[in-house]
């Protein structure tokens, strides 16, 4: 209740109620979260419970009755039979999932290692940059290769499912993580010189206060910017992994999977199975980043207007 | 006129002889060609031979080679070449090397007379052989090219100089290659093109999209989806067919124990043939066929097209869709609960490969078997049936002799590292009878009592449900308007049947 | 300045050594090339023998040695899927790649930049929030989608664009470019879109969000008193504010532009590096990736090295070091 | 002729608690030729009538009422690319914060010829002429080599004069110079003053000269406005306003200023009839958690002791030695600052007085020489190498207190971080209580506590500054000029505050100042510093009424002289 308190009667909260941008995004964000989080309850089918397809209901259209069957599916169904809605709520799970915790992971590793690449420099600064080297030279696809195979050595077959997971998830992460290092680390090397942290150093904060309570707010909002668009993109990147056979089973298409299977009728006149999760990739991805814009602003004291 | 055609993968060399692959040597039968070769209908019809004939009951061919036949670079053609390209095509080295295993030896006769003999009678012999390309044996030797290198590359990687109706002028791998008509050819050309050129698109989609703003006059293949719009857009149509290849499900008939999911480690239910009978009919290939390949497809109740030789009519039936009677067959096996498995399958070897492993899936569960599905590109694909790690699995096959023995001898005859047999038949089904048969069939001149074999083997293997097959993959290539061209089932484009108009 | 130096490529050699070591750690689980060599019609024995000619079946830190030492005299190793020796095939596909990803690099920089400039000092108002929904769209779809949405408009609907490939190329001895022709130009135009959209909506993003804070600073209040023009004010005074973290990203997507333009290079049918690549990874033509790999890293440790350098130029305040 | 003309301007600062009057009802004019000069408590509004003159205020900040007229034409009104061809060439500010006025990452000169070259039609080659001749007119040494260089690389006395170098570029008819002289020496500041005056009488140009400082107001302004609270209290003549103030404030201001010819022990207080919130409160130290520190331990007599002190920064790199180009800011001092003395530091502006207290503090670190706190060896422990009580021993308020504010850091936070970080306080609750009470010392009140730096005005941010530095109950305060930006009444209450911890608890400070008066009641001793040497060390009253060195006696006798 008090914690409740607090937050309503915050800085951050005043702002909030003072942007309709901000409430709207918010609103579709927590509509979409909550829509997958109850997707079982929500969604008229289960679409990854393969003995309740019928293949002859595939390619139905949205709103009209199938030629075989007769069934109505309000967004039209897939290849498979599956209903598009129900799809898109359940796929939503796996992508929100993925994407979040793996833009998290990315950030968590990429700040905290360019804050202290760029506060402590020297060899440090080296020996984190280089690795980061490194990691640029690979791509997702054989990092996520890589850390499944070693995956693979260690877990049992009949966890590899939850485990597949966390690979995506890791993988993706690792591949993105280089970009806020280094966007951090050349805030921080342009933050650490400047006297309030030469301030806060002189009371006797510690370095690891200085980094994360003085140096990070001031270099939030580039990592901001970077973790809101990098949403979309890593829910895209889980769909192609998905597709090298790392991550979720083809049975149970994530939003991702759904968008990449619906590339395929583009020409074909399937026009539904590719518009639906597309479109509610495209509100995801709007309201988070909108969100992140405003969050950025309300986070900087100096820019109420 | 100009004509350009776009194919998903390139030809990965121009050497005839080191790979066996179809974009190769489909590729290459426009700039190489063989003794004998198809026609339109995949019949053999002569080609540098100009006739062949067995020779000492059964002891090999004879075959009377064309006189006046000019390589590209100018040089003649004669049986050295024959007998060099032999050497080159059953090297160590080579590829092709399994098309020569019957042959015990080849001896010029004389310049334009050549005989091959084989170890044992083998009447298909003249068949297997029309993917053979000769080489010219100076041109090779003069460019260090007279053993094909696969490892390293050489001259002949690069390059090309055969006595077909094309010769190569301009080679960018992976990017473009460039024919010209060789004006020398001894045959008469029913082409009327000037140049072609083929380029890779490995994206169906953007191929769809060259066709369809005409920037090449053919694709292969189109993606099943968007035939019906190419056909439907005015000036660009698609023509279809039946391809050679059979998709089907195979098991792990000697895995003792189920690998994956949470069953893994209890017994292998589909060691038990009732099980796989009820596999075979909890499948609906008719709704395969009618969605997700949009009515190309054909059901397939064996391991070859009804085109291919050796084609069994006595069985041309195929297992009927029966959810019941297999949910029957599984409680009867003691298998009323169901059980959980897994499932391997590629998701860009075949089409729409992995849309079909899903339907499958869920039929199987409507039956009560809980398939998990794992797809996968091909590169990871083959080292997982290799290392044995799947309960059931999806593969299609088209056999490069066009015979129903191929088949046989790769996935139903017992693994035999030793005489070379079995080596696609991951799941090591075994049966000794069709060991029994196969080296019969494979000597047996006599077409009838060929035929009489075969069935022998198809009704063992149905009976068996060894394999389910499902359907026999569909050819859709795309055209311009103006474009005829004839397509064969081995999904060949001959470059020399093309006409712009 | 020129010990530095020294010690960055020293780094780099490091570098190397582990961008290999690793490499070949993950060649292990990108399949196997033998099913790509070997028709259907090869026998186990075939399969051994070439495993062995190919070395497959040693230990990857063997495999890794060997290759380091052919390296190390200049043989990258030969390709498995074209048989030429990897760097070769490398070499005459990067200009392709560097074409197009240097178009697009100016391209969403120099929009990128701008746009966010604009936005940054409009911060409100209906072409801003315009810019700033519109270019969302662009980070939000596949790039596979955006891609082949182009094609079908400009090349399927209106037939004014190519649909794939480079176009018409000169080859100047050294360099095949395709910037030389009417129809090279007009086959980079998509491909440099669909590449470029990402970057710019980063950059534009970036560089407002940084702009807006620069903004408020007491020093852009000091030059409006100055009477300096609101042009010197944003393009000079801010915009050199802001650039730390917009080279930085730059510098990293300009890389992954040249790396990993897989999917553009794909949809487009590019013939460069990034085709290669995703050619190599299905063909598992080891030989190709690890000097590609190679390559990239180079790259990456050069880009990096020139945006620290840049930061010097930029700030001044981080010239002085410890030294004194 | 009327220059300027401000009517019953209102400005605002809407915010989430409320809107802020920050001037209220506000009617001014300077005519030409005419120096103007503002004065009022820290906080009153000056910066901000400047701001709102030249079209500039900081958002959320709005003139909602009144009108600026300039020779009497309507400009409040104007667009923004009109309002700009006003700025710089006719109307010139000096802001108040030089240290962050200028961009980092531009050279000087650069600033300075692109604001010459906006205005003047001629060529880049005159233009840099006239750039460094600016810069030589406001006493820049070596301007030629100076003008190379970068903001960060100047001396916070040398950055408020390249400031104003910035707004003398092109000759205005008016100049709004806000507190333009407060890190500069006295010398300097007259030469400055001189500059200003010789402007207005050569050129008739208008001055609005606001500054807290009376001896500058005495001996340059033509008229004074007194304000105080957003309202402007008093206007009328120099002469008048000094010798026979009408207002209650006025009186106590002019009242309060310290007197510059004799020592006394306390600064005299300021009576304001109303009584409110900002008001010093007499407060008992005994009781106060300031005074609740253990009293230090004054049996060393010396407890900094300094010698042969170097410090040496590049100012340009080169990989081969010989190629670098160094800078002496320290050039070998040595001093010993006794337990419980206040010691001062005087000197030219760009002296190395800062560096000093920097090399001190362990900022940066020092090129040779040797330093001693307390028995302990100070060299070497830079940064974080520095123990933990050494720290917290050793303390400084900064020059610049804005750029040593974290921007993003509620006052709250801010003043509350060094009491966590030396667990000072045993409670949240009572971490709070001591903030709050800190603030309130400094005259800043309890609302300030959850503002963020950039919303105060000058004065109260070197107040937060100071603030902080008292949170630490240190042992050693080095005060960087403390009190630069502070009315003087605000002024007498912290340095009443500092010399009462220093009598209960002992507290030994480094005093760092131009202001002379100041100087003189605070120190016991008194350092005099010349291009990085320390010229002459002596007690207060023999330096004030004997100075041996000739720079010391350049310095007493340029004092600004306020009599009362
Ligand atoms: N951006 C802002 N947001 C909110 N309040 C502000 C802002 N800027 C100034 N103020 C308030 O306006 C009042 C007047 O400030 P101003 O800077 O004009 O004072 P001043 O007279 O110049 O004081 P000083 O002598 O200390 O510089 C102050 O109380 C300050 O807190
Ligand atoms: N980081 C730096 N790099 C180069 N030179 C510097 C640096 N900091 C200070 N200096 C130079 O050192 C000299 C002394 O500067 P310092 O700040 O100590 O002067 P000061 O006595 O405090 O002057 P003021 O009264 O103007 O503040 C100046 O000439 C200044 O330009
Ligand atoms: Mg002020
Ligand atoms: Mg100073
Ligand atoms: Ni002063």
């Amino acid at each position: 209740m008090a914690m409740l308190k607090r937050v309503i009667d915050s800085d951050l909260f005043w702002s909030f109620r003072q942007s309709p941008v901000a409430m709207i995004s918010a609103f579709v964000a927590l509509l979409l979260m909550l829509s997958a989080v109850f997707a079982p309850l929500i969604a008229p089918h289960n679409p990854f419970d393969p003995a309740s397809l019928n293949l002859m209901n595939g390619f139905s259209k949205p709103m009209e009755p199938n030629q075989f069957t007769q069934d109505v599916f309000l967004f039209g169904t897939d290849d498979q039979g599956r209903d598009v809605f129900s799809t898109i709520l359940h796929g939503m799970r796996i992508s929100l999932f993925v994407g979040f915790a793996a833009v998290l992971f990315a950030m968590v590793i990429g700040v905290v290692a360019g804050l202290v690449a760029g506060y402590v420099g020297g060899r440090t600064d080296a020996f984190i940059m280089r690795i980061a080297d490194i990691q640029l030279t690979f791509p997702s696809i054989l990092v996520a290769m890589l850390i499944f195979g070693i995956a693979k050595g260690f877990t049992p077959v009949d966890m590899r499912d939850q485990v597949a997971i966390w690979v995506l998830i890791i993988s993706i992460g690792l591949s993105d993580w280089v970009q806020f290092a280094r966007v951090v680390r050349g805030a921080a090397l342009v933050e650490k010189k400047k006297e309030y942290v030469e301030a806060a150093a002189l009371v006797g904060r510690k370095p690891t206060a200085i980094i994360f309570l003085h140096i990070l707010p001031n270099v939030l909002s580039p990592v901001l910017v970077i973790a809101t668009i990098s949403l979309a993109l890593a829910i895209i990147a889980e769909a192609t992994l998905s597709f090298l056979g790392i991550g979720a089973p083809p049975t149970e298409p994530s939003l991702g999977t759904l968008i990449r299977i619906g590339q395929g009728y583009l020409f074909s006149g399937e026009w539904w199975i590719l518009f639906f999760p597309a479109v509610t990739l495209l509100l995801l991805a709007l309201s988070v980043n909108l969100l992140g814009d405003w969050l950025r602003d309300a986070l900087n004291p100096k820019l109420d207007d | 006129e100009t004509f350009r055609w776009a194919g998903k993968t390139d030809p990965q060399t121009m050497d005839p002889h080191a790979v066996n692959s179809a974009p190769v040597l489909g590729f290459l039968n426009n700039v190489y060609e063989g003794l004998v070769r198809r026609n339109k209908n995949m019949a053999i019809e002569p080609a540098l031979a100009t006739s062949w004939e067995p020779i000492g009951e059964g002891k090999g061919w004879r075959f009377n080679l064309r006189k006046g036949v000019k390589f590209h670079d100018g040089s003649d053609f004669d049986a050295q070449d024959v007998l060099f390209s032999y050497q080159r095509a059953s090297a160590e080295e080579s590829d092709t090397r399994s098309w020569f295993a019957p042959v015990s030896d080849v001896k010029v006769v004389d310049d334009y007379t050549i005989d091959i003999m084989t170890k044992a009678p083998n009447p298909i012999f003249p068949d297997s052989i029309a993917n053979w390309m000769i080489m010219d044996s100076g041109w090779a030797e003069t460019n260090n090219a007279a053993r094909p290198d696969k490892e390293k590359g050489n001259f002949a990687t690069l390059n090309a100089n055969g006595t077909g109706a094309f010769k190569l002028t301009d080679r960018q791998a992976g990017l473009s290659t460039t024919l010209k008509p060789f004006e020398k050819w001894w045959d008469k050309a029913e082409h009327n093109i000037t140049e072609a050129t083929f380029t890779p698109i490995s994206n169906p989609a953007t191929a769809v999209a060259a066709l369809l703003s005409g920037e090449v006059d053919m694709i292969n293949p189109v993606p099943i989806q968007d035939a019906a719009r190419i056909d439907g857009k005015g000036g660009t149509k698609v023509i279809r067919g039946i391809e050679a290849r059979v998709i089907m499900l195979g098991f792990g008939h000697d895995h003792a124990e189920l690998k994956y999911t949470s069953d893994a480690g209890k017994k292998n239910p589909f060691q038990d043939a009732s099980v796989r009978e009820a596999v075979a009919k909890a499948i609906n290939v008719d709704a395969i066929r009618v969605t997700i390949m949009r009515g190309s497809a054909e059901a397939a109740s064996q391991l070859v097209s009804p085109a291919m030789r050796g084609y069994s009519e006595a069985n041309a039936a195929r297992t009927a869709y029966d959810p019941e009677g297999a949910k029957k067959l599984l409680a009867d096996a003691g298998y009323a609960d169901g059980f959980s498995f897994g499932l391997k399958c590629p998701n860009n070897r075949y089409l729409n490969d992995e849309a079909v492993c899903q339907a499958v899936t869920g039929m199987l569960a409507q039956i009560g078997i809980k398939a998990e599905l794992d797809a996968m590109p091909v590169q990871n694909y083959w080292p997982e049936l290799r290392g044995d790690n799947y309960d059931m699995y999806l593969l299609g096959w088209s056999p490069g002799t066009l015979d129903h023995e191929h088949p046989v001898r790769f996935l139903v005859t017992t693994p035999n590292k030793e005489k070379k047999l079995g080596s696609w038949n991951f799941g090591g089904f075994s049966n000794a009878r069709v060991d029994e048969l196969l080296p019969m069939i494979q000597s047996e001149i006599d077409d009838k009592k060929r035929q009489a074999m075969i069935d022998e083997v198809v009704s063992i293997y149905q009976s068996e449900h060894a394999y389910v097959p499902l359907y026999v993959q569909p050819l859709v290539w795309g055209i311009r308007d103006n474009v005829t061209l004839t397509q064969r089932p081995d999904n060949f484009f001959i470059l020399r049947w093309a006409r712009v108009n | 300045m020129i010990s530095y130096i020294l010690k960055r490529a020293m780094q780099s050699v490091v570098v190397l050594f582990a961008v290999g070591l690793v490499a070949f750690g993950m060649f292990r689980f990108v399949g196997d090339p033998i099913d790509n060599l070997l028709g259907q019609e090869r026998t186990e024995a075939d399969v051994e023998r070439l495993r062995e000619l190919l070395g497959l079946n040693d230990p990857f830190v063997v495999q890794y040695w060997n290759f380091l030492s052919g390296a190390f005299q200049g043989d990258m190793g030969v390709s498995y899927r074209q048989g030429r020796p990897a760097l070769e095939i490398i070499l005459e596909r990067l200009p392709a790649t560097l074409e197009l990803a240097m178009v697009s690099a100016a391209l969403a920089m120099v929009m990128g930049i701008l746009l966010g400039i604009y936005t940054a000092i409009n911060r409100k108002g209906f072409i801003t929030t315009t810019i700033l929904t519109t270019s969302l769209i662009g980070v939000s779809l596949p790039t596979f989608l955006i891609g082949i949405l182009l094609i079908y408009v400009f090349a399927v609907e209106f037939g004014i664009l190519p649909s794939f490939g480079r176009g018409e190329v000169v080859d100047l001895g050294w360099w095949k470019t395709g910037l030389l022709t009417w129809s090279g130009i007009k086959a980079l135009i998509l491909p440099a879109i669909t590449l470029g959209l990402y970057q710019m909506t980063l950059i534009m993003r970036l560089v407002r969000s940084e702009m807006s804070e620069i903004l408020k600073q007491d020093y852009i209040r000091f030059a409006r008193a100055r009477g300096l023009t609101e042009k010197t004010i944003n393009f000079r005074h801010a915009v050199k504010n802001t650039l730390i973290p917009v080279i930085t990203v730059a510098g990293l997507q300009i890389g992954s532009i040249i790396a990993f333009s897989i999917i553009t290079e794909t949809v487009f049918q590019w013939p460069g590096v990034g085709l290669l690549f995703i050619d190599s990874v299905q063909f598992v033509d080891i030989p190709v990736m690890a000097s590609y790999l190679m390559m990239i890293s180079v790259m990456f440790v050069g880009i990096n090295f020139i945006v620290d350098m840049l930061y010097l130029a930029i700030d001044p305040r981080l010239r002085d070091g410890k030294e004194d | 002729m009327t220059l300027l003309d401000i009517k019953n301007m209102r400005v605002e600062f809407p915010g989430r608690h409320g809107v802020f009057t920050s001037v209220d009802d506000v009617s001014l004019s300077v005519a030409e030729g005419e120096i103007l000069g503002l004065v009022g408590e820290s906080g009153a509004g000056k910066s901000t009538v400047g701001n709102a003159v030249m079209g500039l205020l900081q958002s959320p900040g709005k003139m909602v009422q009144g009108e600026v007229l300039l020779h009497g034409e309507r400009i409040d009104q104007l667009s923004k690319a009109d309002y700009r061809c006003i700025r710089g060439k006719r109307v010139a500010m000096i802001f108040q914060d030089p240290m962050t006025s200028l961009n980092p990452i531009e050279t000087i000169e650069h600033q300075l010829m692109e604001t010459i070259l906006t205005h003047l039609d001629i060529s880049r080659e005159d233009a840099r002429k006239r750039a460094v001749d600016l810069l030589d007119q406001v006493g820049i040494p070596d301007p030629a080599v100076r003008i190379k260089q970068y903001p960060h690389q100047f001396s916070g006395g040398m950055r408020q004069r390249v400031v104003i170098a910035l707004a003398l570029c092109v000759e205005p008819e008016l100049i709004i110079a806000d507190e333009p002289t407060t890190a500069l020496d006295v010398t300097i500041q007259a030469q400055i003053l001189q500059l200003i005056k010789d402007l207005c009488r050569d050129r008739n140009l208008g001055v609005i000269l606001v500054t807290h400082d009376m001896g500058v107001i005495a001996e340059t302004a033509d008229r004074v406005a007194v304000m105080y609270r957003g309202r402007l209290i008093e206007v009328g003549d120099t002469e008048q306003i000094m010798s026979d103030p009408k207002e209650p404030y006025t009186r106590s201001l002019i009242a309060a200023v310290p007197p510059s010819n004799r020592k006394i022990d306390r600064f005299p207080k300021v009576a304001i009839e109303e009584s409110d919130g900002n008001a010093l409160q007499n407060f008992d130290l005994q009781s106060h958690w300031l005074g609740q520190g253990d009293a230090f331990d004054t049996s060393q007599v010396n407890l900094l002791e300094v010698s042969d002190l170097h410090k040496r920064f590049v100012v340009q790199k080169a990989f081969f030695k010989r190629n670098r180009k160094y800078l002496d800011a320290i050039n070998g001092i040595s001093f010993n600052v006794k337990a419980g003395e206040t010691f001062g530091l005087v000197g030219e502006s760009g002296s190395g007085k800062s560096t000093v207290a920097r090399v001190i503090t362990g900022i940066h670190s020092a090129s040779g020489g040797a330093m001693r706190f307390a028995g302990q060896d100070l060299i070497g422990k830079e940064g974080a190498r520095r123990q933990d009580d050494l720290r917290r021993d050793i303390q400084m308020v900064f020059q610049d207190p804005y750029s040593s504010l974290n921007g993003r850091m509620k006052v709250s936070s801010i003043v509350a971080e060094p009491i966590i970080v030396n667990k000072l306080a045993s409670s949240k609750e009572e971490r709070n209580e001591v903030v709050m009470d800190l603030l309130e010392l400094v005259g800043l009140g309890k609302d300030a506590a959850r503002k963020y730096p950039h919303e105060f005005s000058g004065g109260q941010r070197q107040r937060i500054s100071i603030a902080r530095a008292l949170a630490t109950r240190p042992r050693f305060l080095i005060c960087d000029e403390p009190t630069s930006a502070l009315d003087v009444s605000i002024q007498a209450q912290i340095l009443n505050l500092l010399k009462d911890l220093q009598d209960e608890l002992k507290l030994t400070l480094l005093f760092i100042s131009h202001d002379l008066p100041v100087i003189r009641q605070m120190c016991d001793r008194i350092g005099v510093m010349r291009h990085g040497d320390l010229v002459e060390v002596a007690e207060t009253e023999a330096l004030f009424e004997q100075p041996q060195h000739s720079y010391s006696q350049t310095l007493i006798n340029q004092m600004p002289k306020f009599a009362k």
